[in-house]
C-alpha cells in the first residue's frame, strides 16, 4: 500500500519530467508528436488517480492511515525530518479530488491548447504543479507540505505566466508570486515556533504534544505577544499563510490577476486545488486551532466577510472569468469558514463539491472564449445557449449547483457550513453566519447573470460561436454531473440521509458530535429553518438576476444610472488594489515588488508603477551612499566603521 | 642619552611620516618617508633589534623605496599635477575619524598593564638567531612566503610587461 | 610529508606552466587553463583523502602546519572553486582575445596561499596566506590590462585591500603584545580574561578579515572589484576568498573566548548592517554581475549572523552547533555562487561590457542548459527549499533561534527578523533572473556570445546536480542533503 | 629599555594615523601607495617593541615577514600603476571611478 502512496506523486513526476524533456527537445527545433505529449501528460495523473483509489480501498484495513517513508531529509541537531508520505482520511478527499478533477483537466487541456506552442512545457508544468499538489496533501510533516506549498506556487507562477510574450500576463505570475511569499513569511514564522514548542513538526507528533497534559498548558499559556496565547499566535500567523494561498483577505488580490493564464489552469490551480491549499491546512491542524478559539474566531469573521465581499466584487465584473475569479475567493470564505467552526468535515464538503461546479464553470467558460474566438466580455456575449448546448447544460447545472438549488451539491456542503456557524454559539460564528448567508444570495445573483448574459437572448459579439470539441464538451459535462450528484455524500441526518462524508472524516475530527447533542430538540428546528432560509435566499437570488437580465435587460443599465458613484466602486472592486498601494505595498512590499516589476516590465501594475519607482530609486541612492567609485571615500567609510566599532566595544 | 636618541629618532619619524603625506610632489614625499623609515630604524637598535633596523635601512630604506622613487620618476609629469593637491573634505575626515581614532589606541595602551622587559638573550635580535628561528621552527611560514614572493613576480610580469601575447 | 601533497599538486601544477610558458614564449600555451585545473582538481582530491585522517588533527613543521577537519574542508571548496574558474577562464580569455598563462599560474598559488591561511593555527602562518591570496587576487582582478574597469578593478582592489592589511598587521600586533604569542592555543591560554590591548586588537583582526569577507561597513571595495574583474576571477573571489577568511575568523574568534561577550553585539550588528545593505543595494542594480556582486554581501551578511551565534554560544566539549551552520553555509553558497557565475562568464560578450537584465531575456530558449544552470542557482541563493542553499540557510535560522531562546533580551530576535526580511527581499531579485530569463523575450539584437564549450556545459551540470543533491537528495556515499549536515558537524567538531 | 615602551607605542600609533590619513588627504596613487608603507611600519614598529618585552624573536621573524610583504606589495602595486598608466596617463585615484553604484 506504501508503494501505490509513493507512485501517486512519482508518477506525476515522471510525466513531468518527460514532458520537460519533449520541451527541451522542441525547443531545440526538433518536432515533438503532440499525441505522446498528450498520452503521457493524461496517463501521469490518470495513474496517480486509480492509485489514489486504491489508497482510498486500503485504508480501512490499514487502520486508517498509510505512511511512507522515503528519506531523512533535513538533520539539524535534534530536528529530523523526513520526506515522508502519509495518507488518511482527509488525505484521501484530497487525493481524490486533485488526481480525479486534475487528470479531467489534462484531457480538456489536449483541446484546449491544441492550437498553442509549446505545449509539451505547458502539461510539464501541469503535470509538475499536480505532483506538488500531491506532496502538499500527503506530506506527513509540515516541512514536506511546505515543500508542496512553495513548489504549487512556483508553478502557477509558471503557468500563469504561460503566454510570456504577453507581459501583463507575467506580471500577472508575479503578483501571484509576490502575494504569496508575503503569506509564506507568516507560515514559516509559524513553523518555526510550533518547532520550537512542539519539538517536532510532525502532524502526529504535534497532535499527540496538543493532546497531552504538558503540551495543551504550554500551548494554553502565554506567548508575551499581545496576550495571545502560544496556539493563537501559532494558529493565526499559519492562518496568516493560509489567506496568501487561499485568497482570502487581505491576500486575496493576486487571484483575480490570476486568471490572464490558461483557462485550464485556472480550473485546476485557481479554484479546484492549490488555492484549497490553505483550507486543506487549516483542517489538518485542527486539533491545534481546537485549543485557539480567538484563532478560530479570527478564520470565521475573515472569512465570512471574504465570503460576502467577493461576491459583491463579483457582481459587478463584466469579464467571464473575474466573475468566477471573485466567486472563488467567496466560496473559499465558505470553506474557511466551514473549517473555521472546528468541525472541519463541513468545509471539506465544500472543497469537494467546489470542485466539482467551479472546475466545470471554468472548463465551461473557457470553452466559451475558445468559441468567442478569445473574447471574454460577456456584454459581447449572449445567446450562446443554442450554438453551444453542451456547455450551456453543464454551466447551468453547476452554477445552480453553486447557487444551492436542492438537491444539488453546492445545497448540501453550504448548507452544512452555514449550520455549523450559526450553532457554533460564539460572536464569529454568528457574524460569518451573517456574510455567508448574505453571500449566498449574492451567489446565485451573479452565477446566474452570468448564465444569463453568457447564453441568454441574442448573440452580441462579431464571431461564429460553435461547439467546441468532443474532449472539452465532455469534460466539463462529466464535472457538472459530479457536481449534481456529490452532494449525496453529505444528506445531513435531517433530511433522511446519513452525512457519509462527515462520517468518513470523523477520525480526524477530535470531538466529531452532532451540535443536536449538545443543543437538544430545537437545534432540529433550527436547522430546518436555516435550511428553508437558504433555499429561499438562492432562489431570490436567481430570480432577480432573471428579471433583471431576461426579463428587464434594460433595469441594470437604469440602476448604474441612479447610483453612479457606487457602482464605480464596485466596478473598481472597491479600490482595494489603490487602497494596498498606499497601505501595503509601499511601506512592505514595493522595495520587493517594484524591482520585480521593473524587471518585469514597465508601467504594468495600474499607476503605481511610477511611485514605486521613484521609491527603488531613492532607496538604490541611499543605500549606495558613498559608492561613488572613490577611493578615499570607501577608506573613510572603512575607517569609521572601525571607530565606530573600537568605541561600541571598548567604551 | 637614550632618552634623548629616543626623542629624536620619534619626532624625526613622525615629523618626516607627516612630511610624506603632506609634501605636494610624490618625489618629495618619497624622500620623507625614507628619512622617516631611517629614523624608525635608530628606534628599533634602541629596541635590541639590530638586524631588523639593518634590514629596514638597506631593504626598505635602500632597496623598496629606491623603486619606488624610480617609478615616480619615471611616470611622473613634469608640470603640475592637480592630483598633487590635498583634498580638503580628506582632511576634514581626518581630523574628525583619526583624532580620535587615535586617540582610542593611545588610551588603551596607555592603560593596558604592559609586562615589565624580560632580560634578553645576548644574542637578541642578531642575524643568527632570526636566522635560526627562521630556517628552524618558522620554516612553514618560510614555504608559504617563498609562494608569496612568486606570486607577486608572476604578478608584475602579468601586468607590467609590454608585450606580453 | 603526505601533509602538504594539496600543496605540492598545486605549486608542481604552477612551475610546470611557467617553465612551459618560458619555453613557448610569445606564441602563449594554450595547454595552461587545463594544466590548471588538472592541478585544482588533483588538490582538490587529496583533501578529500586527508578527510578521514583529519577526525584527529595532526600537525606538522614544528606546529605551524595544522591538519584538521575544518581545514581540511575549506582547502577543498578553495580548491574546488580554483578548478571550476580554471576551467572557466580560457573561454573567457579567449574571448578577450588573450592568452595569458601567467593568470593559471597566479590562481594556483592563491589557492595554495588560501590553504595555508586556514591550515594553522598560527597567526602569522594565517597571514602569510591572507597575503598571498590577495597580492595574488590583485594581480587576477587586473588580469585584463587593456581593459579600464580590469585595471580599476585591480588598483581599487589593491590600494583598500593594502590598507585593511596594514590595519590587520596593527590588530596583531595588539594581540601579540597582550598575549607575547601568534600561536592560537597560547593566545588561548594567556587570554584568560579580557584585556583592552588584546580587545582592541581582535576588533582590529575583524575588520580586517571582515574587509575579506566584505562585511559592511568594510564592503565598499567589493562591488567596484568584482564589477571590474573577470567574471570567473569574480566567481572565485566571492566563493573561495569567503570560505578562508570566514575559517581563519572562526579560529581567531574561537581562540578568545573571554572576548566573545564583548563583542557578540557588536558582530550581530555588523552582520544585521551586511544583510540589509546588501540586499536592499542588490534590488537597486540594472548589471547582473553587479547585482551578484550585492548579494554576495548579503550572503557574508548571514555568515555574520552565525558568528553572532557562534559568539553567544557557551564553549563545550564537542561540535559548534554555529560553527557547523557556518560551514554548511559556506559549501553550499560556493557551489550555488559557482554555478552563477559559470553561467555569467560562459553569457557575457567579447566586449566586456557587462550584463544587464534585459540580455538574460529569452535565455530559456536560446540556452536552455544554461538558464536552468542559472534558475536552480537563483532559487538555491533564495534558499528555496529542496535547494542545497535552503538546508543552509535553514541551519543559520535553527541556531539563531535556538539563541534566541536561550538568551536574555531581545538581540537574537532581531537578528532572526533581520534574517527573515532580507531572505524575502532576497527573493525579489533573484526572481528577477528567472523571468528575465523565462518570461521576457530575447532582446533586439542578440548579443554576440561566442558557443560554450562542452566542459563549461558539463561543470554546469556537475553544479545543479550538486546543488540538488545536496539539497534533496539521500545519503549516498556520504554526500546528499543529510551527508552535507554531516560534514559540516564533523568540520566543527 | 631606558623608556617607557609605551611611548614607542604612541610613536607607532601615530604613525598608523598619519598612514591612514595618507588615504583621506591624497589622491595622487603613488602617495597614497606610500601611505601604506606607513602603515605597515607602524605595525612593525609596535610589534618590535613587544618583541623587546617578551624577549621574544618571533616578533623579529614577523618583521622580516612584513617587510618580504611590502616588497610583494610594491612590486605588484607599482605595475599596476604602470599598466593604469599606459592606458590613462593619469595617477590620480580620483580617476578610479568607471566603477560604482
Amino acid at each position: 500500500m506504501g508503494t501505490a502512496l509513493s507512485l501517486i506523486p512519482l508518477a506525476l513526476l515522471a510525466g513531468a519530467a518527460l514532458n520537460g524533456f519533449f520541451s527541451l527537445w522542441s525547443a531545440r527545433g526538433r518536432s515533438v508528436s503532440r499525441t505522446l505529449v498528450h498520452v503521457v501528460a493524461c496517463a501521469a495523473p490518470l495513474f496517480a488517480f486509480a492509485m489514489a483509489i486504491q489508497v482510498w480501498r486500503g485504508l480501512g484495513e490499514a487502520g486508517g492511515r498509510i505512511t511512507t517513508q522515503w528519506f531523512e531529509w533535513i538533520a539539524v541537531g535534534d530536528l529530523r525530518i523526513g520526506l515522508d508520505l502519509t495518507a488518511d482520511a482527509l488525505t484521501c478527499v484530497m487525493l481524490l479530488v486533485i488526481t480525479g478533477i486534475g487528470s479531467l483537466i489534462h484531457i480538456y487541456s489536449t483541446a484546449y491548447m491544441h492550437e498553442e506552442e509549446g505545449f509539451a512545457r505547458y502539461f510539464s508544468a501541469l503535470n509538475l504543479f499536480t505532483f506538488f499538489m500531491t506532496i502538499l496533501v500527503l506530506g506527513k510533516n509540515l516541512a514536506v507540505l511546505f515543500v508542496g506549498w512553495e513548489g504549487v506556487g512556483l508553478c502557477s507562477y509558471l503557468l500563469i505566466g504561460y503566454w510570456w510574450k504577453d507581459s501583463e500576463k507575467a506580471t500577472a505570475g508575479m503578483k501571484a508570486f509576490v502575494v504569496n511569499r508575503v503569506g509564506d513569511f507568516g507560515f514559516l514564522i509559524a513553523l518555526f515556533l510550533l518547532w520550537r514548542t512542539a519539538g517536532t513538526l510532525d502532524f502526529a507528533g504535534i497532535q499527540a504534544y496538543a493532546t497531552s497534559e504538558a503540551g495543551r498548558a504550554t500551548l494554553l499559556g502565554p506567548s508575551g505577544i499581545l496576550g495571545a496565547s502560544v496556539a493563537t499566535l501559532i494558529g493565526l500567523l499559519l492562518f496568516w499563510g493560509a489567506t496568501g494561498k487561499s485568497a482570502q483577505i487581505p491576500l486575496y488580490v493576486w487571484l483575480p490577476d490570476a486568471m490572464a493564464g490558461p483557462t485550464p489552469v485556472s480550473a485546476l490551480i485557481h479554484a479546484a486545488t492549490m488555492v484549497t491549499a490553505g483550507v486543506y491546512m487549516v483542517a489538518r491542524l485542527n486539533f491545534l486551532y481546537a485549543l485557539s478559539p480567538v484563532a478560530q474566531g479570527t478564520i470565521m469573521v475573515v472569512a465570512g466577510v471574504t465570503s460576502l465581499f467577493a461576491g459583491v466584487m463579483a457582481l459587478a465584473q463584466t469579464d467571464i472569468k473575474k466573475v468566477l475569479a471573485y466567486s472563488t475567493i467567496s466560496q473559499i470564505g465558505y470553506m474557511m469558514l466551514g473549517v473555521g467552526t472546528g468541525y472541519v468535515a463541513a468545509g471539506m464538503f465544500h472543497v469537494v463539491t467546489h470542485a466539482f461546479f467551479k472546475a466545470a464553470l471554468f472548463l465551461g467558460s473557457g470553452s466559451v472564449i475558445h468559441a468567442c474566438h478569445h473574447e471574454q466580455d460577456m456584454r459581447h456575449m449572449g445567446g450562446l445557449r443554442k450554438k453551444m448546448p453542451w456547455t450551456c447544460a453543464a454551466m447551468t447545472l453547476s452554477a445552480a449547483a453553486m447557487a444551492g438549488v436542492p438537491p444539488l451539491s453546492g445545497f448540501f456542503s453550504k448548507d452544512e457550513i452555514l449550520w455549523r456557524a450559526f450553532s457554533h454559539g460564539t460572536m464569529a460564528g454568528k457574524i460569518g453566519w451573517l456574510c455567508g448567508f448574505l453571500g449566498a444570495l449574492l451567489t446565485a445573483f451573479y452565477m446566474f447573470r452570468l448564465i444569463f448574459m453568457t447564453f441568454g437572448g441574442s448573440y452580441r459579439g462579431h464571431a461564429h460561436p460553435h461547439e467546441v470539441p468532443k474532449p472539452m464538451w465532455m469534460t466539463q459535462g462529466a464535472l457538472a454531473l459530479g457536481a449534481a450528484i456529490v452532494g449525496f455524500l453529505g444528506v445531513p441526518h435531517i433530511l433522511g440521509g446519513h452525512d457519509i462524508f462527515g462520517h468518513y472524516l470523523a477520525p480526524i475530527i477530535p470531538d466529531f458530535a452532532q451540535p443536536h447533542a449538545a443543543h437538544g430538540e430545537h437545534a432540529i428546528a433550527v436547522e430546518w429553518s436555516l435550511m428553508a432560509w437558504s433555499v429561499v435566499m438562492g432562489l431570490a437570488g436567481i430570480s432577480a438576476a432573471w428579471w433583471a437580465y431576461v426579463k428587464k435587460p434594460e433595469l441594470p443599465g437604469r440602476v448604474t444610472a441612479k447610483i453612479p458613484k457606487l457602482h464605480a466602486l464596485v466596478r473598481d472592486k472597491f479600490r482595494v488594489d489603490e487602497a494596498y498601494t498606499a497601505t501595503v505595498v509601499r511601506p512592505t512590499e514595493s522595495l520587493a515588488r517594484q524591482v520585480v516589476l521593473r524587471g518585469v516590465d514597465q508601467g504594468l501594475i495600474e499607476g503605481i508603477v511610477n511611485g514605486l519607482g521613484s521609491v527603488a530609486r531613492l532607496l538604490g541612492r541611499v543605500l549606495s551612499f558613498g559608492q561613488t567609485g572613490l577611493l578615499r571615500g570607501y577608506v573613510g567609510i572603512m575607517i569609521l566603521g572601525a571607530l565606530l566599532l573600537l568605541l561600541s566595544v571598548l567604551g | 642619552m637614550h632618552q634623548v636618541f629616543f626623542w629624536i629618532f620619534a619626532s624625526v619619524a613622525v615629523g618626516a611620516g607627516l612630511l610624506a603625506i603632506t609634501r605636494k610632489a610624490a618625489l618629495h614625499c618619497a624622500l620623507s618617508l625614507v628619512v622617516s623609515f631611517v629614523a624608525l630604524a635608530g628606534l628599533y637598535f634602541q629596541l635590541k633589534a639590530p638586524f631588523p633596523g639593518i634590514l629596514q635601512v638597506m631593504l626598505y630604506a635602500g632597496a623598496i623605496m629606491v623603486l619606488v622613487i624610480f617609478v615616480i620618476m619615471f611616470l611622473n609629469a613634469p608640470e603640475e599635477d592637480p592630483s598633487e593637491k590635498i583634498s580638503k573634505p580628506g582632511v576634514i575626515a581626518s581630523v574628525f575619524l583619526l583624532i580620535p581614532f587615535a586617540a582610542l589606541l593611545i588610551g588603551v595602551i596607555l592603560h593596558s598593564n604592559l609586562p615589565v622587559p624580560a632580560a634578553v638573550a645576548p644574542d637578541f635580535g642578531t642575524v643568527a638567531s632570526i636566522g635560526t628561528r627562521l630556517f628552524g621552527t618558522w620554516t612553514w611560514v618560510f614555504e608559504v612566503l617563498s609562494l608569496l614572493l612568486l606570486a607577486a613576480l608572476v604578478a608584475a610580469v602579468l601586468l607590467a610587461k609590454k608585450r606580453l601575447d | 610529508m603526505d601533509l602538504i601533497y594539496p600543496y605540492l599538486a598545486l605549486v608542481v601544477a604552477a612551475s610546470v606552466i611557467l617553465v612551459a610558458k618560458f619555453r613557448t614564449g610569445p606564441k602563449g600555451f594554450a595547454e595552461a587553463g587545463p594544466i590548471a585545473a588538472v592541478g585544482a582538481a588533483l588538490a582538490f582530491g587529496l583533501c578529500i583523502l586527508q578527510w578521514g585522517k583529519a577526525a584527529t588533527p595532526t600537525t606538522g613543521f614544528h606546529g605551524f602546519l595544522l591538519i584538521d577537519r575544518l581545514g581540511v574542508l575549506a582547502s577543498a571548496l578553495a580548491c574546488l572553486a580554483g578548478a571550476v574558474t580554471a576551467v572557466l577562464l580560457p573561454h573567457h580569455l579567449q574571448r578577450a582575445g588573450k592568452d595569458r598563462a601567467e593568470v593559471y599560474v597566479l590562481l594556483l598559488l592563491v589557492i595554495a596561499g588560501m590553504m595555508a591561511m586556514v591550515q594553522t593555527d598560527h597567526l602569522v602562518g594565517a597571514f602569510v596566506g591572507l597575503e598571498t591570496l590577495s597580492v595574488g587576487l590583485y594581480a587576477l582582478s587586473a588580469a585584463l590590462r587593456e581593459r579600464r574597469a580590469s585595471v580599476e578593478a585591480g588598483l581599487k582592489y589593491f590600494l583598500t585591500g593594502a590598507f585593511a592589511s596594514g590595519i590587520l598587521v596593527f590588530g596583531l600586533a595588539l594581540v601579540y603584545g597582550a598575549a607575547g604569542s601568534f600561536s592560537l592555543p597560547v593566545i588561548e591560554a594567556k587570554l584568560v580574561e579580557s584585556s583592552g590591548l588584546a580587545l582592541a586588537g581582535i576588533l582590529l583582526l575583524l575588520v580586517g578579515f571582515g574587509f575579506k569577507l566584505s562585511a559592511v561597513p568594510f564592503h565598499m571595495w567589493a562591488p567596484d572589484v568584482y564589477e571590474g574583474a573577470p567574471t570567473p576571477i569574480t566567481g572565485f573571489m566571492s566563493t573561495a576568498v569567503k570560505v578562508v577568511a570566514a575559517t581563519a575568523l572562526l579560529r581567531v574568534l574561537d581562540a578568545t573566548p573571554a572576548f566573545s561577550g564583548q563583542i557578540v553585539e557588536a558582530v550581530g550588528w555588523l552582520a544585521v548592517l551586511t544583510v540589509t545593505v546588501g540586499n536592499l543595494s542588490a534590488l537597486a542594480q540594472h548589471s547582473v554581475k553587479r547585482m551578484l556582486a550585492y548579494s554576495s554581501i548579503g550572503h557574508a551578511g548571514y555568515l555574520f549572523l552565525a558568528f553572532a551565534a557562534f559568539l553567544a554560544t557557551p564553549d563545550t566539549a564537542g561540535f559548534s552547533a554555529p560553527l557547523a551552520a557556518v560551514m554548511h553555509y559556506l559549501i553550499a553558497y560556493t557551489i550555488t555562487n559557482l554555478g552563477a557565475f559559470a553561467v555569467l562568464s560562459a553569457l557575457e560578450t567579447a566586449d566586456g561590457r557587462g550584463l544587464t537584465f534585459a540580455d538574460l531575456g529569452g535565455l530559456k530558449s536560446r540556452s536552455p542548459v544554461l538558464a536552468f544552470t542559472l534558475l536552480i542557482m537563483m532559487l538555491s541563493l533564495a534558499s528555496v527549499p529542496l535547494t542545497a542553499g535552503f538546508l543552509a540557510k535553514w541551519n543559520v535560522f535553527a541556531v539563531l533561534v535556538e539563541r534566541a531562546r536561550s538568551s536574555e533580551g531581545p538581540f537574537f530576535w532581531v537578528l532572526l527578523v533581520a534574517l527573515i526580511l532580507n531572505s524575502v527581499i532576497g527573493l525579489a531579485y533573484y526572481l528577477r533572473v528567472i523571468s528575465a530569463m523565462y518570461m521576457r523575450p530575447a532582446p533586439e539584437p542578440l548579443p554576440a556570445t561566442s558557443p560554450v564549450s562542452k566542459v563549461v556545459m558539463a561543470v554546469c551540470i556537475l553544479l545543479v546536480i550538486a546543488v540538488i543533491w545536496l539539497g534533496a537528495g539521500p545519503n549516498v556515499l556520504g554526500m546528499g542533503a543529510d551527508g552535507l549536515f554531516s560534514i559540516a558537524r564533523a568540520a566543527a567538531g | 629599555m631606558a623608556n617607557d615602551p609605551k611611548a614607542y607605542l604612541v610613536v607607532s600609533v601615530l604613525l598608523f594615523a598619519i598612514g591612514m590619513a595618507g588615504f583621506l588627504i591624497r589622491k595622487n596613487l603613488l602617495i597614497v601607495f606610500l601611505s601604506v608603507e606607513l602603515m605597515l611600519n607602524a605595525g612593525a614598529l609596535a610589534i618590535l617593541v613587544f618583541a623587546r618585552l617578551y624577549g621574544d624573536t618571533d616578533g623579529h621573524v614577523f618583521f622580516f615577514l612584513i617587510l618580504a610583504l611590502a616588497a610583494a606589495e610594491s612590486a605588484v602595486g607599482l605595475s599596476m600603476v604602470i599598466a593604469l598608466y599606459r592606458l590613462r596617463h593619469k595617477l590620480d585615484t580620483d580617476d578610479l571611478v568607471e566603477l560604482r553604484g
